[in-house]
């Protein structure tokens, strides 16, 4: 078993995204460190548009995540509605 | 290995000895005495003796080490190309076998003052 | 047609599909091979470029739209910083080191990434992969500007910064990351892609950036902590480009492999060398430290790197050849750096110091093993001679790697008292290495490496012919106000009295 | 620590880095100098390239102009990365509001059948010569001299690159996937678009960057954009009916209007240089824009019928009216 993870900026904008990925990832774990936030999760971890809409109360296209992004771990796929990273092994 | 390239690959060497005006380079270093954060980089001429290079650029160099004082480099254990060597210190580098960048290394057991706790 | 009918929206993934791939076709006119004229030379199979997957799928108008906005961001806070004197609220000018040899040596990479990928973004045969590049291409200009305009405000007010654009080309430790990109930018597409988008983005990138913007962030630079965050937000796409582009490589024939295998091994190891200097920012420069290197490298190394060899290994590939050499490395080579960075700062762009009692402290703590051990015996000696009065100035110049061109500043890997010193001949001529690694790089190819411009052999050619002065004005050095301790400097003295300034009503 | 630093005045010790007080005085530089000067290696490069040993890793030589100082070759834009991408990103915005005005009030599909059926034959072939801009302008970043003279390349690459997606929306949007693979059959096929297609393939074999930046920058974009997007239509198919399609190619017309003062810009001062550098871009000018005039003259056709021959000749003698202020005449 292998983290993934996504980084993102500690800013206003970023607070609905860690939100909605700690709903969609109960397995996830978040470090909060100078500037940044750090999630963890083995081997998979889901970013749902769905979710951050509702939290943001408008909508979201995933590519925003871009702004705020400072890096990631694992395989990426990414389409309408989810951004997923994974690790096979 | 050859380069893999798309037409015939040949390198030319940036430090050959004919861009050294007759001079030639020399590493040298001291075991075991890593004060000196790396070995010296030397551009003598062919012609010097190696008691010269020690007398003249090797003792001023090692100066800043506790040990330097120290040492009998008359007793000192020398290698050249990383095996042992006895030069003779009143012939010339060339005559001494010590080629363009060759490097040189010296010993001096027992003394280890910056090391002793290792 | 029924007018009222909306349009059904393609899916992201259908869409991208017509928006890039779909521009292509098969020419005529003229040949393949004559279009992509490198694409086969290295001896990478590749059968059907039409299987590479997209990793992120941003067409034009998304990308202006999202990096305007960055950018918005980033000019926005750099001139808050500059019209706020914000230059005064770093923790403390030795900080000023780590910004002056990123700038001196990485900006300069980014540019050097900018064109390579340009090339690339030509001569790959496929769209997808095309555009991924053209992208990064474009990307890199920004991270070598907004670095340049970041910094732009501290050299009004600190020396060293000046002569970065001379230094590039010419002083002795800007080689080393300058023969990187080189190496890089020299070898064909393919390995270029694998050096600079795999082992360098995916393996190291995060150890040079995260790490190091936190401690921009807990050393008060608004301005790089915001550079730095916003070039990372465009590695997450280049990292991904290159995982990408190694499973590609892998999934399109069985004979990639041996290849793949090798240039990982190969640029595991350049990349290492190069990014070890963030060791002895992170270790030594920062003020206030975030995390040690060895803690970085434990999050962002061997975990990491870990899962991502541990995914690979179903292809066949194992972690790189120095990898337990790297592991074994990492307690001692900020040390090993600061240490010769100290002995020679007459040649540097910057500063250095010996560490106080406070940062010898924190060292041992986070280095148990190893600094009070090896490091603190020449640390407390090297304050004696400063004591003293006769501050320890190392004038025997250094011997340099002949392929990573690093001083060869480091150990055997199981003895740290004794330098690592290897060599061999070829064509009739010695050349020298600082480990293992770098001697198989240049074993595998040395027709490439014997033109490696090494600064210290070059300096006892003409023109200059060993004389530091003449030197020194050549990189555009100014003695006694660019180099030495940063105890007395004018760097020093200018940022206590403009805190005076701006703290006390004097 | 709370301070007020906005009190404190501080005398800056320097106004800019080295090379551009050298290049422009000992005064502050601007954020363009500062992000494209001198930013190249210029010396003691380390290796000789695989793909070409008889080059240097960045080589002057391997195109026939001939500068003393390819920083020279500067952009009157002064883009850089930032005014580059927020300009582009207003523009998108305008782009954006229009496709979704054309979409939400239907005027597609208000459009004559004639005139759509026109619109797509002439427009969405041209992604495939856009993206083939896209290649030679990627080229000419890639191994061309000097940032000054490289950096908009890149740029120009990306909106080549973004041309042909607006102009693949707008397939998709008169015509639906289906209009794209007709408009890609039309290219690879149809005999009116086989000059511009070779026009296009023999591009991507040219090596000398310069020459690349004649074939394309110069010389086809020159006559491409003013009879496509001006001529053809937003005159002859606006005032058809078809003004919809015209705020569809908007982009493309206000594009051409900016990079060609680039373009300008370029040829003048490498025409300046020297008589040799004058000669050499006015035989590729002569060459590329007669063989880009023929490759258009058929594609014109497809909107304009006979009267194609005589927009395709006053295209071209514009160019060389355009050509003559940099210096070089036909």
């Amino acid at each position: 078993m292998s983290n993934v993870f996504i980084v993102l900026q500690a800013n206003e904008e970023t607070r609905a995204l860690v939100e909605a990925i700690q709903l969609d990832n109960p397995h996830a774990v978040v470090v909060r460190q100078p500037a940044m936030i750090k999630i963890d999760a083995p081997d998979r971890l889901e970013v749902r548009r769905a979710t951050i809409e509702e939290l943001l109360g408008r909508s979201f296209d995933l590519q925003e995540l871009h702004i705020n992004l400072v890096t990631l771990a694992g395989h990426v796929n990414e389409d309408d509605d989810t951004l997923t990273l994974s690790w096979n092994s | 290995m050859p380069v893999t390239s798309l037409k015939p690959y040949v390198g030319v060497s940036r430090d050959r000895v004919e861009n050294y005006n007759g001079q030639q380079l020399v590493y040298a270093s001291w075991d075991h005495h890593l004060l000196f954060a790396s070995p010296f980089i030397l551009c003598l001429s062919p012609q010097m003796t190696f008691g010269e290079l020690v007398e003249q650029r090797l003792k001023p160099l090692v100066q800043a080490d506790p040990d330097a004082a120290a040492v009998d480099w008359q007793a000192v254990q020398w290698l050249k190309s990383n095996q042992p060597f006895t030069p003779a210190f009143d012939r010339s580098l060339a005559d001494n076998g010590i080629a363009h960048k060759e490097q040189i290394r010296w010993r001096t057991p027992g003394l280890n003052s910056l090391m002793s706790a290792a | 047609m029924d007018m009222k009918v909306a349009k059904k929206k393609l899916p992201l993934k259908e869409k991208y599909q017509y928006l890039t791939r779909d521009l292509g076709w098969e020419t005529t006119y003229q040949q393949q091979e004559k279009i992509f004229p490198y694409a086969e030379y290295e001896g990478i199979k590749i059968h059907d470029w039409s299987q590479w997957e997209d990793p992120f799928r941003l067409t034009m108008d998304a990308y202006w739209k999202y990096q305007a906005e960055k950018e918005r961001k980033f000019y926005a806070i750099i001139d808050a910083h500059a019209q706020n004197n914000g230059h005064l609220h770093i923790t403390d000018a030795r900080y000023l080191s780590a910004l002056k040899i990123f700038l001196q040596a990485i900006s300069p990479g980014e540019f050097a990434a900018h064109k390579g990928f340009a090339r690339a973004g030509r001569e790959l045969p496929g769209i997808g992969t095309q555009v991924a590049c053209q992208m990064q291409a474009l990307d890199e200009m920004r991270h070598a500007q907004t670095q340049i305009h970041a910094l732009s405000n501290y050299n009004r007010y600190y020396n060293g910064f000046h002569a970065f654009a001379d230094q590039r080309d010419r002083i002795w430790y800007t080689s080393v990351a300058r023969s990187f990109f080189d190496d890089a930018m020299s070898a064909g597409p393919f390995e270029f892609m694998l050096a600079i988008g795999f082992s360098f983005e995916y393996v190291l990138t995060n150890l040079l950036f995260v790490p190091f913007m936190s401690g921009a962030a807990y050393n008060g630079d608004m301005a790089t902590v915001t550079f730095g965050f916003s070039a990372q937000s465009d590695e997450a796409r280049h990292m991904t480009l290159g995982l990408e582009c190694i499973k590609f490589m892998l999934e399109q024939d069985p004979d990639n492999l041996a290849l793949v295998q090798r240039w990982i091994d190969k640029w595991f190891w350049r990349g290492f060398r190069v990014l070890g200097l963030v060791s002895t920012m992170m270790d030594y420069m920062l003020p206030k430290r975030v995390m040690s290197w060895r803690e970085a490298w434990e999050v962002y190394g061997v975990e990491n790197g870990g899962a991502l060899f541990r995914d690979l290994a179903r292809y066949g590939i194992r972690p790189p050849q120095g990898w337990d050499d790297a592991e074994k490395a990492i307690d001692h080579m900020s040390h090993q750096f600061m240490l010769g960075l100290y002995q020679w700062s007459f040649g540097t762009s910057f500063h250095s110091w010996i560490p106080s009692d406070e940062d010898m402290a924190w060292l041992s703590a986070k280095y148990p093993t190893t600094f009070d051990k090896y490091y603190r015996p020449r640390w407390n000696h090297l304050r004696k001679l400063a004591e003293a009065g006769t501050p320890f100035m190392n004038t025997g110049l250094a011997k340099l790697c002949q392929t990573c061109q690093l001083p060869s500043v480091f150990t055997e890997p199981d003895d740290p008292t004794m330098s690592c010193h290897r060599e061999g001949r070829y064509l009739g001529e010695i050349y020298h290495f600082c480990s293992d690694h770098c001697q198989t790089i240049f074993n595998d190819e040395p027709e490439k490496y014997i033109q490696s411009w090494l600064p210290m052999p070059s300096l006892f050619q003409d023109p200059l012919n060993g004389d530091v002065g003449a030197w020194m004005q050549w990189v555009s050095l100014l003695n006694g106000k660019d180099n030495g301790d940063f105890v007395g400097s004018e760097d020093e003295a200018n940022f206590q009295l403009w805190r005076g300034l701006a703290t006390k009503n004097q | 620590m709370q301070i007020d630093l906005r009190t404190v005045s501080i005398e800056p010790q320097r106004q800019a880095f080295d090379h551009l007080v050298r290049r422009f005085g000992n005064k502050p530089a601007s954020r363009y100098q500062e992000g494209s000067y001198d930013i190249q290696a210029a010396e003691n490069l380390h290796y000789r390239p695989t793909w070409d040993p008889d080059q240097a890793l960045y080589d002057p030589r391997i195109t026939r102009i001939v500068m003393q100082d390819w920083y020279a070759l500067k952009d009157p834009r002064q883009f850089y990365y930032s005014t580059y991408t927020l300009t582009r990103a207003k523009q998108q915005e305008t782009t954006e509001a229009n496709f979704s005005f054309v979409e939400s009030r239907g005027l597609a599909d208000m459009l004559s059948d004639e005139l759509r059926d026109t619109a797509l034959k002439l427009l969405v072939p041209l992604r495939h010569a856009a993206w083939g801009a896209n290649q030679h302008n990627t080229f000419i970043c890639g191994y061309g001299y000097g940032v000054t003279f490289t950096q908009p390349c890149i740029y120009q690459a990306m909106d080549n690159l973004g041309i042909a997606q607006y102009l693949s929306r707008l397939g998709l949007l008169l015509g639906d996937t289906a209009a794209l693979a007709a408009g890609k059959e039309a290219w690879q096929h149809d005999a009116a678009w086989q000059p511009l297609r070779r026009y296009v393939e023999d591009c991507l074999v040219v090596r000398d960057p310069f020459e690349l930046f004649v074939a394309q920058n110069v010389a086809l974009d020159g006559l491409l954009y003013p009879l496509v997007y001006e001529r053809i239509v937003d005159d002859h198919l606006s005032t058809r009916g078809a003004s919809a399609v015209a705020m569809l190619t908007q982009f493309m017309t206000e594009w051409f209007g900016e990079t060609r003062k680039w373009v300008d810009a370029v040829l003048k001062v490498a025409a300046a240089e020297s008589e040799a550098n004058r000669e050499v871009l006015t035989g590729w000018s002569g060459h590329w824009s007669d063989r880009a005039a023929a490759a258009l003259l058929p594609v014109a056709a497809l909107a304009l019928g006979d009267q194609a021959d005589e927009a395709v000749a006053e295209e071209l003698a514009a160019l060389k009216t355009r050509l003559a202020k940099t210096g070089i005449t036909l």
